[in-house]
């Protein structure tokens, strides 16, 4: 089928936001890429506290992230996903979202842990209560630490979102 | 208009073959590269595969049936990211380097016999050749460094040009032997030869070049226990640390296709290509029937299993001794059997 | 004559290189700035502090009860151990003592987490020198051990299981027969992963003769734990000062010789079998009794009686928030931990809060030590270097 | 094989320390102000002074040799004692099994001791850390900077006049603010196009 000139134009929706109208090869593009992305996350080594030990766990033997096309990556240039596995001080606020500057588009947050989701335990001096202050988190993942299979389940729930995902690879989104 | 009027029958004849013969040469160029293509996608997904198991683990299990579909969704994430530029790099080397590797690698494809008869340009300094790409292939590793402008990319870098160069070396005279047993650089010459010889294979006459070649091959890639440019936990990802997106993925692709090449050679020089030994089908007279291509793929893809095998069981050398190992270790070694195998010869 | 000229032009300097807080390597948020002149360190200097979470702050801000879960946010590796040094620190401060059984569990659930974080230091070590198969290996035996903590308390890494005044729970059967066989074929695996890498020719290139420290050197930097025993210190404190069950079971200590990276990777690899040793023997020994201490005034009331009856619900809470009624003084009580001394320094004022909680962590020590280790060796060696004093940053920074 | 498995024996410890106690008070008389005893450990208050002179003392008397620094801290006695700091020295005997506690006493107008780095290498992080948490200057510390907290940052947390959730939060530690202030202006970002 054909797109219909009549609606592949952009339409006003509100005062700066413009998006492309669904349709047949809208739709199809979106589902083949974000089938890509869903299905190869990769998230940057990057682990801050107790819940790191729980990250790895989760990609050794027993768990094997890499069942889901999950792998580490050191660089966060060549990552899509930052798990922020632990708690967030002050100290390392700039560093964390300085990482989160360096992953290209797409990038997604998962905020694992009590701490990275609150601030948990810790509400004192150093401590930022919560890495959404100063992240977008997509998913946030409860528990101190949370077990691995947690963290399976929203790593999943990060895949069913990005499987929702609409035109996120034009510009027009 | 008859076009006889012009030129005659002669060109024209010419001419038409001339034309076949592009045609023949670009139908190949699809086949392989096609073929290599698919090595990558499927290169990374058998050695996540096999890295897997022997790590008693699965590997991708989700993505299609057994995780058969990864390679492509890796591919379709990988196109469809942003590509990121760091405000401080060289943009113009930036932009050259992954183009610079991969180019090289794939030329290399041009001179691998895969099959009887079956090679894009059959010239007879096809060894040569390869090493010369091998060559060429360091730049991009080294201007990749540098343009990124970060120092662990710029470590990483010159790790690797001085590895390659290095290695080539040992490798390159480890070839030497073939050589001269062969009497040519020919690829598909080398393959003919070992048909003819007792051994059937130069591995056993050439068994100390072996070895070396094949630990030369493992540095020459950067492949564990050789991955000083890209160690991951010192340089996080080494030379192209500073690279996203498909670029990266051209590094990927490059590097594998680089496994390529050095598993088809050390198929070609040394284990007999796309034959078998004469004692084999002399045993087994069925297995004459199987086609060429048949045995060097799965000669190729022995000697990339064992890479893989490599890589889950050993640590990482470091730097100093990796190069000592290569000057002080492989070449004289190699050099020892030039000699022998010049000797040899000559006796004989 | 042409360099000095050339001296003149072109200045040469050693290139300074930032690694971490974001590097695969540095065990969490380590960060270390290094001043290479070409692949050789010529200066390291650690920054921590990532991670500083204000524990002791904190804690002097709970009572004695609230304050034993950070504890297992200090060193999340072997959370049990803090768990265990942080109890008896306390029941030294309030004067009294767990009942045996109690003491037994203790020992055999503290060697399981030394064997646990020895585990994963392998894992990590292994891992940052190349050996990637070793991580998963260990990672195998290392959820074992989560599983057989899920068994006894539910959770699997931040435990708080062992209380002050004895331990949450008793321990079933079933939980016997379980680390039983675990002990029965546990060293078998350990024998796995030493034949991957204990001769290997590239392990011991890249471990022998690098980060050495001699004995007096070791001493005179503070360091404890098996990277002292590394380089031939018997010091250990489960021998030296005694607590739980350790004076009623019999084990040796692994002792190296030349403190080098090589020598610390067999104290542990020994030490592990020790603990499985130590766990057999408290499986075998475990006496009947109460795993509580009887003296109301400083432990909590069973869960039981708490659901039950308003008095133990009162007791309960008053003690919770309150916190217990102790003695005015100080005490300094340090347990040998997997890394190595972990040491609780308390002040208490009379009230039910402590007035200062001073945590000595042994990674903290340890951290400091690493440009004494460094300095001299290779990039590479860095890594190693980090790998052998097995820090936690948690614990580090606190 | 270069390590071997040692038995070591559980046997009594050396000194007692109320004996470390009074060998100190005979080796340095005027500088003992008291002797405190908990629960079988012993803590000398010194004066800050002389506390280099002290520690040499312990850790090179042959009879001694407390060669393993524990710990150094520090605690906040605001409002409890006169003199509102103690710095507490935790020192271990590694061949002989005794212990003994140093405290020195010193003042708020001038929170300032000699440091034992010269004696003890590992001591440099905890000096270190004091000065970070308490603001307790050490003189002749080879790198007294702050440990972990950030360098710029206001106040010594472990100080008992400081709030634990930490200052209000438009005094906050510039470098967090400003990521907050960033991650603000990003997030209001509008795309063109």
């Amino acid at each position: 089928m054909l797109i219909d000139t009549s609606t592949t134009g952009l339409i006003q929706v509100e005062e700066g936001t413009k998006i492309l109208p669904p349709n047949v090869i809208i739709t199809t593009f979106d589902k083949i890429i974000n089938w890509g992305r869903l299905s190869s996350i990769w998230p940057t080594t990057f682990g801050l506290a107790c819940c790191a030990i729980e990250m790895m766990a989760a990609g050794a033997a027993h768990y094997d992230f890499d069942r889901f096309g999950i792998i580490f990556r050191g660089s966060p240039r060549q990552a899509d996903c930052i798990i922020v596995a632990g708690t967030v001080t002050k100290k390392m606020a700039p560093v964390v979202r300085r990482v989160y500057d360096q992953i290209p588009e797409p990038r997604y947050v998962v905020a694992m842990g009590s701490c990275a989701c609150t601030g948990g335990v810790f509400r004192t001096y150093s401590t930022v209560q919560g890495c959404d202050t100063f992240l977008p988190v997509d998913v946030y993942v409860p528990g101190c630490p949370p077990r691995p299979e947690t963290l399976l389940e929203g790593m999943m729930l990060l895949q069913e979102k990005i499987r929702k995902e609409q035109a996120r690879w034009s510009p027009w989104r | 208009m008859d076009i006889s009027n012009i030129i005659d029958q002669q060109t024209l004849d010419a001419l038409i073959k001339f034309g076949i013969n592009l045609l023949i040469i670009i139908l190949k160029i699809a086949v392989v590269l096609g073929i290599g293509l698919l090595h990558v996608a499927y290169a990374t997904y058998f050695e996540r595969k096999v890295i897997g198991h022997m790590q008693v683990r699965l590997g991708p299990m989700r993505v299609g049936p057994h995780g058969l579909l990864q390679p492509i969704a890796d591919g379709i994430k990988l196109f469809f990211k942003e590509d990121v530029i760091p405000s401080e790099a060289d943009k113009v080397a930036f932009f050259l380097a992954p183009v610079i590797f991969m180019a090289a690698a794939m030329v290399n494809l041009s001179v691998i016999p895969f099959t009887s008869g079956f090679v894009i340009a059959n010239i007879n300094i096809g060894l040569l050749f390869v090493f010369a790409m091998a060559g060429i292939g360091i730049y991009g590793i080294f201007i990749s460094g540098w343009a990124s402008n970060s120092k662990y990319a710029f470590i990483g870098g010159l790790r690797s040009a001085a590895q390659v160069i290095s290695y080539e070396v040992a490798m390159g005279l480890s070839l030497v032997g073939v050589m001269i047993l062969s009497g040519s650089l020919n690829l598909t010459d080398i393959v003919k030869a070992q048909q003819e010889s007792v051994f059937g294979m130069f591995a056993i006459p050439q068994m100390a070049a072996f070895v070396v070649f094949t630990i030369a091959a493992v540095a020459e890639t950067n492949r564990t226990p050789f991955d000083l440019p890209e160690a991951e936990s010192e340089l996080v990802a080494g030379y192209f640390v500073e690279y996203s997106g498909f670029r990266f993925a051209l590094f990927f692709l490059g590097e594998y296709i680089a496994m390529f090449i050095m598993a088809s050679l050390a198929a070609v020089c040394f284990l007999g290509g796309w034959t078998l030994p004469w004692y084999v089908i002399k045993v087994l007279p069925f297995l004459k029937y199987i086609p060429g291509i048949v045995w060097f793929f799965l000669k190729v893809y022995a000697f990339i299993f064992f890479y893989y095998w490599i890589r889950a069981t050993v640590p990482r050398y470091r730097y100093d001794q990796l190069m000592a190992i290569g000057w002080k270790i492989l070449i004289p070694v190699a050099l020892a059997n030039i000699v022998v195998t010049g000797l040899v010869k000559i006796l004989l | 004559m042409i360099q000095r000229e050339a001296e003149k032009i072109f200045e040469t300097r050693e290139l300074n290189v930032n690694m971490g807080p974001q590097h695969p390597a540095t065990h969490g948020v380590l960060r270390l700035v290094l001043d290479i002149d070409g692949e050789t360190i010529v200066k390291v200097t650690p920054y921590v502090g990532y991670l500083h979470r204000g524990i002791e702050k904190l804690g002097e801000s709970l009572s004695y009860f609230q304050a034993l879960p950070l504890t297992d946010r200090m060193d999340y590796v072997s959370a049990m151990s803090n768990n265990i040094g942080y109890c008896v620190a306390v029941e030294k401060l309030f004067g009294i003592e767990a009942p045996e059984r109690a003491k037994f569990i203790r020992t055999m659930v503290g060697e399981m987490s030394r064997i646990a974080n020895h585990l994963l230091w392998l894992a990590t070590h292994a891992l940052d020198i190349g050996a990637m198969t070793v991580f998963l290996y260990c990672f195998r035996e290392r959820e074992w051990i989560l599983e057989l903590y899920e068994m006894i308390c539910g959770a699997r890494l931040t435990v708080t299981y062992p209380r002050i005044g004895g331990v949450r729970n008793d321990i079933s059967q079933e939980f016997l027969d379980s680390l039983y066989k675990f002990t029965e074929e546990f060293p078998s695996r350990v024998l796995e992963y030493e034949t991957l890498i204990d001769q290997n020719r590239i392990w011991l290139r890249r471990t022998k003769g690098i980060g050495v420290i001699s004995a007096e050197e070791a001493v005179n930097w503070g360091m404890t734990g098996p990277t002292l025993r590394g380089s031939g210190v018997p010091y250990d404190i489960r021998k030296h000062m005694p607590y739980d069950a350790y004076d009623k079971v019999e084990f040796d200590v692994p002792i190296g010789t030349e403190g080098d990276t090589y020598d610390r990777y067999r104290c542990r690899m020994l030490e592990m079998r020790q603990s499985n040793k130590i766990i057999r023997q408290c499986i075998e020994k475990l006496p009947l009794g109460p795993v509580m201490a009887d003296a109301p005034k400083f432990t909590l009331p069973p869960k039981d009686y708490i659901l039950k009856d308003m008095e133990h619900l009162i007791h309960q809470f008053m003690l919770i928030t309150k916190g217990p009624i102790v003695p005015e003084g100080e005490i300094y009580v340090a347990t040998e931990v997997p890394k190595g001394e972990l040491g609780f320094y308390f002040v208490s004022d009379g009230s039910g809060k402590p007035y200062r909680m001073r945590v000595r962590a042994p990674s903290f020590i340890h951290a400091g030590c690493l440009p004494r280790l460094c300095v001299g060796h290779l990039v590479a060696d860095v890594i190693a270097a980090i790998g052998t004093i097995d820090i936690v940053l948690g614990e580090c920074d606190r | 094989m270069a390590v071997t498995e040692v038995r070591i024996s559980i046997h009594p410890a050396g000194l007692n320390p109320k004996d470390i106690a009074e060998k100190i008070k005979e080796q340095f008389p005027d500088q003992v102000i008291e002797v405190a005893e908990f629960r079988d450990q012993v803590a000398v208050i010194v004066k800050r002074d002389n506390i280099v002179e002290i520690c040499r003392y312990l850790h090179d008397d042959p009879h001694l040799s407390l060669d393993h620094l524990q710990d150094i801290t520090a605690v906040d006695y605001l409002n409890k004692k006169d003199v509102r700091f103690e710095v507490v020295y935790n020192l271990y005997s590694i061949r002989y099994r005794h212990k003994i506690r140093i405290r020195a006493q010193v003042p708020e107008n001038d929170p300032e001791i000699d440091s034992v780095v010269p004696i003890w290498a590992g001591a440099n992080w905890h000096e270190r850390e004091c000065f970070d948490m308490f603001g307790i200057v050490f003189t002749g510390h080879p790198d007294l900077r702050r440990i972990l907290l950030p360098e710029d940052w206001e106040g010594h947390p472990l100080r008992k006049d400081y709030p634990l959730e930490g200052p209000e939060p438009d005094k906050d530690w510039p470098g967090f603010t400003e990521v907050l202030k960033r991650s603000k202006e990003l997030r209001e970002f509008e795309w063109e196009g």
